[in-house]
């Protein structure tokens, strides 16, 4: 699950297209890349995060420690269990102990913001995904949790001719569920025939909670036909109600779920899966872009206050029915997926190989 | 010593449950004299006692000092009146991890008087100093919970001291001393009865309670049925009183002959508690182990069940020698203990009769795969609750709810069908009522006849003179001289016990 | 008040409620008295229940294990590597993690009972172990079909089929978990009711140096009841595995609260006062019940805990006022 | 061994075992034993060790509170949402949680004293009803400086810069967080060792009966002693929307487990085998050390769980192999 606060940041201010950004930093030529190189290299990353369970952190992780090896770099990964105030004081810790660049994964900008004020201060820079951050000098990045939430909505809206029972998975307490609600709102306001006919979900054992209620609402609605469809707005939600409408038999109801992990992947392809479709930004591209910018920040650059990385809606048909898929090499499947090359600068290229001929 | 300043409880009534303990009681103690109060085990004394000092609140009745009432309705509110009371359980009126010091001025603490900070050197100095006037050099550091059971007592008489107590009640003060302590004890009890405090007694034992007290109240059923100076009345009368009926002190052992060697004991050792002990039971024997409090009889006990780690030694059964490493084992080996502290160790009160009954023999009322008859599980608590005479409204009752002398029957009885050849006492009618009293020598006297060995630890000389074929005393964790039934007397046997191995000139 | 009638609600106080809030739910909405919502409320609860019964065992010795729920988790996630990272067989897959249950209970049994730590403190520090082991042994990534490793390789296997059936399949129209909590409350119920040992064991809890010195090895019979406790917790966790068919990580950590709290509300179950096996099920079934009917009611999951909270209080109530008064 | 060794490692055993652990981690990062770094990691757990005292002087009167973990929930958004729905002055904002606490504490109080349900069923009710309430009254939403609500309208008011530096400000160079942490550990310890009251905490702790036939108003005294709990997690809770700047949803639950762990480690300061506030103090702070430390050496977040219980295990053992050897 991710959480992230697009309300102050991302959604205020207009996203800075990818490219517009990496052209306008990208200024240092081929010959002097190899000097910057070296510069660039052996530098001692921490990643701070707010929440480290889970596949789609363990590929964000993932594609961040990549990248910054492939930089020549050295990561630490600093979860915080979920807890704000330590992720705060990991945050002041990391600034003591001089890391060379600091990466923040979700978190609350309240809890980071005189911290990070500290770490630029200090000289540090600092990249932060998700975490709603708007001081002078910090770059953040965000996914477009609305938009997330409409590409599904709007499948669902589509498949089910715009009139149904739906039920909705969700739970209040994270930026991101806040953000993927409002959409949710807006759409069922456009759309008087599709009706909710009920709506739970829980943080706490959020998978096996959304199964058990689930079996609960099918049974309620025993009627084929009575439910449309399920809107999951966390993946972990729509693994649980996967199980459950898959196990009733009930296959006339489609899931819609947002986030996309591997596992997630898998049961998508799945024909005999009830989940349908999804909509998520790749986690490990995600992990690339943020070291990329940390990296341009480090190298001088001046860099954006904030990136919108564009999310893409995943469905069952656009994938292949005879190998298994993964967020690897989704990319061939679907446009837009995974190979971003936003923040990519020519001397990090220079960097990579130097790094990479070793 | 008028009347005006005497407290009187007036019409006392108090039932647990529905059940009356207590049933229209008066009872009145003067200034300056030591009133003891008698009567058989669940007579209602310390509930009596207990009401007085605010630990249980009554159904009904008065508690008055001369025209004045009282209105009791917490510990603390008959401090304030200056009545004060020393439980039989010692161990429920100190706090383990705290000091001697902060044990003695825990009233004072407790009572809200004085400084709102603890001025921890001048609390020492003032409990040294009490501590001293009562003859007593405990240190006053020391955490409670590493005081032996009389040096408890001790502390917890200090405590009355330092209070400024008019009324004093000792519920049964004397049963964990030595006669020796129980003294020094009768010293404090003058002392402040020439301070004019008066004191309620408590106690089981007829000669010291002849010897210390100026009146003589019993009780019956929670009734008072005879009250008396106790210049006034005779033992008989008392014991009378106390049964509803006569009684003469007897020892039911039959003589039975005597088998082969049973049980040997070889330089059994544990600390300084207990040092080499060697000592044997043949078949058909009683044989007691007498001494003071702190001899090392009940360590001595636990030694030989297993229960605490012997440093050396060899235990044989029947020329077999048993390695008790823990009770199971000890009872395998055809060992059973009664302990001492029976609440603790002997019962389990929060079971009924049945599962106390039970519980050592489940393996033979158990079929295959383990799963229990319940029909003779049944049948076998009936029987025993016949034979050993267990009061009890059913075998479902918890043993909890039972008088004291029942729940030493359940604890005695639960060891009657398993293949024990070897049985220790310990103590077994410490509390307990003469009426039940009676009903274990009995049923000694009948594990003897059946060919068992039987170890009788006590510090009751009396009984250890009436019932065992032989008698060793036990000093300082030796065992110093032995005797043949009928070749020593009372005071011989105390002389060694407190004096150890000199031989009497 | 009439003391009769106080004495039989003391008793049946518990289940009386019970009937009340199912006749409630049931008047509310006429899917939820179905035999096949029933059924799966008892499905929703086996695994609790499983967990709940081992919590009950370790509290019959009078020893609370705070480990359970990490238990769970770890043999979830290792349920789940066996078959989709090393491909073993059903036996083996079914095995193992009893033996780690069981290994579990065995070392807080070991801090417990030799080294005489508090049951409380040593199983927290268990709870820390476990949880930790079970994270760094995946990871972190949860266990899932031909799953993505860091490398770029996949998993070669995928979840056995007939171990699925364990949590999904049914048996003559009843799901088998529901069969197997059955089976296993009926087992345990009898087992400390009406077995020499089980006796053992609840008199050990009773008063543990009074058993101990009737010739019970108390030791053994505590050393056995943590032993049990994880075990237990295992079955819950393999249980787990088969339903939602992956391995999630920390999938257990919720469960310690909700099976203490089944236990606690088991107390009040014919007045018994302690922990019961009889008393632990109904704990779990109102569990069970309650979320079934607020969700179908769509009360938000947070009057929920307020609703839980609020009956616990209430059965507790009547138990304990009862004890009290008897007490007094 | 010898057994003046044996006292020895038994009473300073802990402490020794901190300074090695410190000694260890400077030698292996020049920026660990820094002032900076150390003021860092007293900041860290300035929450937890209130939390912790609360649950210290809970377990002094020998009952355990499970539910202060929802009380810093519970406080944490009230705190938050007086100040970002409500715009209320920093005076209200302040006490209110504190009242708050203090209710919790006497719900517990008169569930425990009064209708006698044992500690931990007790408690464990509260946490649910507490926890649920929290969510309840936020609709599940945390609360950050003008927030959206549902409806689409945005709340008035943002956190108020004097309330954030009583979790982020500095005193002479020195974090207030810090400060009133050592104020608290100080107060707590003095009060329970100096004060006639603090006295009677301890006597009734100790032993209840003794302490009631003495005339201590015990019923009293333990009803004070939850509510001291629930006021101090609600300090707790108050520092933390300081410190977080926002009222997160169910962000005291994982107090819980930390709190019972560091006053369990304090168990072992100098030989207590109870309770106390100094050895409280000393586990918090050897937990900070250790989540500072190993995040230092690049060690993985959940190896770090298998090292804290390890730590835990460790210094239980201490204690306790020493206290079972006295006793017998
Ligand atoms: N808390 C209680 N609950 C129920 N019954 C009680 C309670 N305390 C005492 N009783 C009962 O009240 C009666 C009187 O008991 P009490 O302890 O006053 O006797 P006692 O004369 O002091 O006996 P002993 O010589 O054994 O100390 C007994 O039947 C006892 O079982
Ligand atoms: N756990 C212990 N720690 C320290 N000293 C002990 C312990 N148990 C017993 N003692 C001491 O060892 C000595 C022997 O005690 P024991 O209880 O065996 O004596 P006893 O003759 O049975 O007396 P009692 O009549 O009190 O049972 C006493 O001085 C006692 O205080
Ligand atoms: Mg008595
Ligand atoms: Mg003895």
């Amino acid at each position: 699950g991710n959480k992230n606060n697009n309300n102050a940041a991302s959604s205020g201010s207009p996203s800075v297209s990818p490219s517009a950004s990496a052209s306008g930093s990208a200024s240092p030529s081929a010959s002097d890349a190899g000097g910057d190189a070296d510069a660039l290299k052996g530098k001692k990353i921490a990643l701070i995060m707010r929440l480290n369970t889970g596949t789609f952190s363990a590929q964000y992780v993932d594609g961040v420690k990549k990248q910054v090896e492939k930089f020549g770099g050295q990561l630490t990964v600093i979860p915080s269990d979920n807890k704000l105030d330590v992720m705060a004081t990991n945050l002041d810790a990391a600034v003591t102990q001089k890391y060379d660049g600091i990466l923040l994964d979700h978190g609350d900008a309240g809890a980071l913001t005189a911290g990070v004020d500290k770490a630029i201060a200090a000289g540090i820079p600092v990249v932060a995904f998700d975490s709603g951050l708007t001081n002078a000098g910090v770059t953040s990045i965000a996914q477009n949790d609305q938009k997330m939430a409409e590409q599904t909505l709007a499948a669902l809206s589509k498949d089910s001719g715009g009139k149904g029972s739906i039920v909705k998975i969700w739970v209040a307490g994270f930026p991101p569920m806040e953000s993927r609600q409002i959409a949710y709102k807006a759409f069922l306001d456009a759309n008087p025939d599709i009706k909710e006919i009920a709506a739970f979900g829980t943080a706490d054992g959020a998978q096996l909670d959304a199964q058990t209620k689930t079996e609960a609402i099918l049974k309620q609605y025993p009627e084929k036909g009575s439910i449309t469809a399920i809107w999951a707005a966390w993946d972990e939600f729509a693994k649980g109600a996967a199980n459950a409408v898959k196990q009733a038999g009930r296959d006339e109801i489609k899931i819609y779920g947002i986030d996309l992990s591997d596992e997630d992947l898998a049961l998508i392809q799945d024909p005999a899966s009830p989940w349908v479709a999804s909509a998520a930004v790749d986690p490990a591209s995600i992990g690339q872009v943020q070291v990329r910018y940390l990296y341009q920040k480090l190298h001088g650059d001046e860099t954006p206050p904030t990136v919108q990385l564009d999310s893409v809606y995943v469905s069952r048909d656009a994938l292949p029915t005879d190998k298994k898929v993964t967020t690897a090499d989704l990319s061939q499947y679907v446009d837009g997926w995974g190979a971003s090359d936003t923040g990519n600068t020519d001397y990090l290229k220079a960097l990579e190989q130097s790094v990479g001929a070793k | 010593m008028s009347d005006a300043l005497a407290l009187a409880m007036k019409n006392i009534s108090k039932s647990f449950a529905g059940v009356s303990a207590l049933d229209g009681v008066d009872f009145t103690l003067r200034p300056g004299e030591v009133h003891a109060l008698l009567g058989a085990n669940g007579a209602g004394k310390s509930t009596l006692m207990k009401i007085l000092s605010g630990a249980y609140a009554a159904d009904g009745g008065t508690i008055q000092v001369g025209d004045r009432k009282l209105s009791i309705a917490s510990p603390a509110d008959a401090k304030a009146e200056g009545i004060h009371c020393v439980y039989q359980e010692v161990d429920t009126s100190l706090v383990p991890h705290l000091t001697v010091a902060e044990n003695m001025m825990l009233d004072r603490i407790a009572a809200g008087k004085g400084p709102m900070w603890m001025n921890w050197g001048a609390i020492g100095r003032e409990a040294e100093a009490v501590l001293a006037r009562i003859g007593s050099r405990i240190p006053v550091k020391r955490r409670a919970d590493e005081l032996t059971l009389a040096e408890k007592q001790i502390v917890l008489i200090a405590r009355l001291l330092v209070q400024e107590a008019k009324f004093v009640i000792l519920d049964e003060p004397t049963a964990p001393l030595s006669l020796e302590e129980a003294d020094r004890l009768f010293g404090i009890m003058d002392e402040l009865k020439k301070q004019g405090i008066g004191i309620v007694f408590i106690s089981h034992r007829l000669p010291e309670v002849k010897q210390v007290s100026d009146r003589i109240t019993v009780m019956r059923d929670g009734k008072v049925v005879l009250s008396e100076p106790a210049s006034a009345v005779e033992s008989g009368d008392i014991v009378r009183a106390m049964l509803g009926r006569s009684f003469e002190e007897e020892y039911p052992k039959a003589t039975v002959p005597i088998g082969e060697t049973l049980f040997e004991v070889e330089d059994v050792a544990a600390g300084h508690r207990v040092r080499g002990v060697n000592l044997t039971v043949r078949r058909g024997e009683i044989v007691a182990v007498v001494g003071l409090v702190g001899a090392g009889k009940t360590e001595l006990s636990r030694l030989l069940f297993g229960a605490d780690p012997a440093d050396r030694g060899k235990v044989k059964i029947a020329g077999k020698k048993v390695r008790a490493a823990s009770p199971a084992d000890a009872v395998r080996a055809g060992i059973a203990l009664v302990p001492e502290e029976r609440r603790k160790e002997g019962i389990l009160v929060g079971s009924s009769v049945l599962h106390n009954l039970s519980l050592p023999i489940l393996k033979q009322l158990s079929g295959a795969l383990g799963f229990l008859s319940r029909l003779s599980e049944r049948k076998h608590a009936e029987g025993m609750v016949g034979q050993l005479g267990i009061r009890t409204a059913s075998t479902g009752q918890l043993v909890g709810y039972l008088s004291g002398g029942n729940q030493q029957k359940v604890a005695i009885g639960k060891w009657m069908a398993t293949d024990a050849e070897v049985f220790m006492f310990d103590e077994p009618t410490k509390g307990v009522d003469v009426g039940a009293k009676r009903d274990i020598f009995r049923i000694i006297g009948e594990l003897a006849a059946a060919g068992k060995g039987v170890l009788y630890l006590t510090c009751e000389f009396a009984e250890a003179l009436g019932l065992a074929d032989r008698i060793l005393v036990m000093c300082d964790g030796a065992i110093v001289k032995e005797f043949a039934r009928g070749s020593v007397t009372m005071e011989e046997l105390l002389y060694y016990a407190s004096a150890g191995k000199e031989d009497l000139s | 008040m009439n003391n009769r009638l106080l004495q039989f609600s003391y008793k049946y106080g518990a289940l009386i409620f019970i009937g009340l809030v199912i006749l409630f739910f049931s008047l509310r909405n006429e899917y939820f008295f179905t035999y096949s919502n029933l059924v799966d409320i008892l499905r929703s609860i086996s695994i609790l229940t499983f967990v709940a019964i081992g919590v009950t065992i370790s509290l019959t010795v009078d020893g609370f294990d705070l480990s359970v729920g990490s238990t769970v988790s770890l043999t979830t996630v290792a349920t789940a590597t066996m078959m989709i990272w090393y491909e073993l067989p059903l036996a083996v897959v079914l095995i193992v993690p009893l033996i780690i249950g069981a290994v579990v209970g065995l070392l807080n049994a070991f801090l417990i009972v030799k080294v005489r730590i508090p049951d409380l403190l040593a199983t927290l520090a268990v709870m820390y172990i476990v949880s930790g082991i079970h994270k760094t042994y995946t990871k972190g990534y949860s266990i899932y079909n031909n799953m993505q490793f860091q490398d770029g390789t996949k998993a070669p296997g995928v979840m056995n089929p007939d171990f699925l059936w364990i949590g999904q399949g049914k048996l003559f129209g009843v799901p088998f978990p529901v069969i197997l909590m059955i089976l296993a409350v009926i087992g345990a119920h009898v087992f400390l009711k009406y077995t020499r040992f089980g006796r053992q064991t609840t008199m050990t809890g009773g008063n543990e140096e009074a058993a101990r010195l009737s010739g019970v090895r108390v030791r053994r019979v505590r050393a056995w009841a943590y032993v049990a406790s994880g075990v237990f917790a295992a079955i819950g966790g393999i249980l787990y595995t088969a339903r939602v068919g992956s391995g999630q990580i920390d999938a257990g950590a919720p469960m310690l609260m909700d099976a203490v709290a089944a236990v606690f509300v088991g107390y009040s179950v014919f007045g018994a006062g302690r922990p019961n096996i009889i008393g632990t099920f109904v704990g779990a079934v109102l569990t069970g019940i309650l979320i079934n009917g607020l969700t179908m009611l769509h009360v938000q999951y947070y009057t929920t805990d307020i609703i839980k909270g609020a009956v616990l209080v209430l059965a507790l109530t009547v138990t304990f006022v009862h004890l009290s008064r008897r007490r007094a």
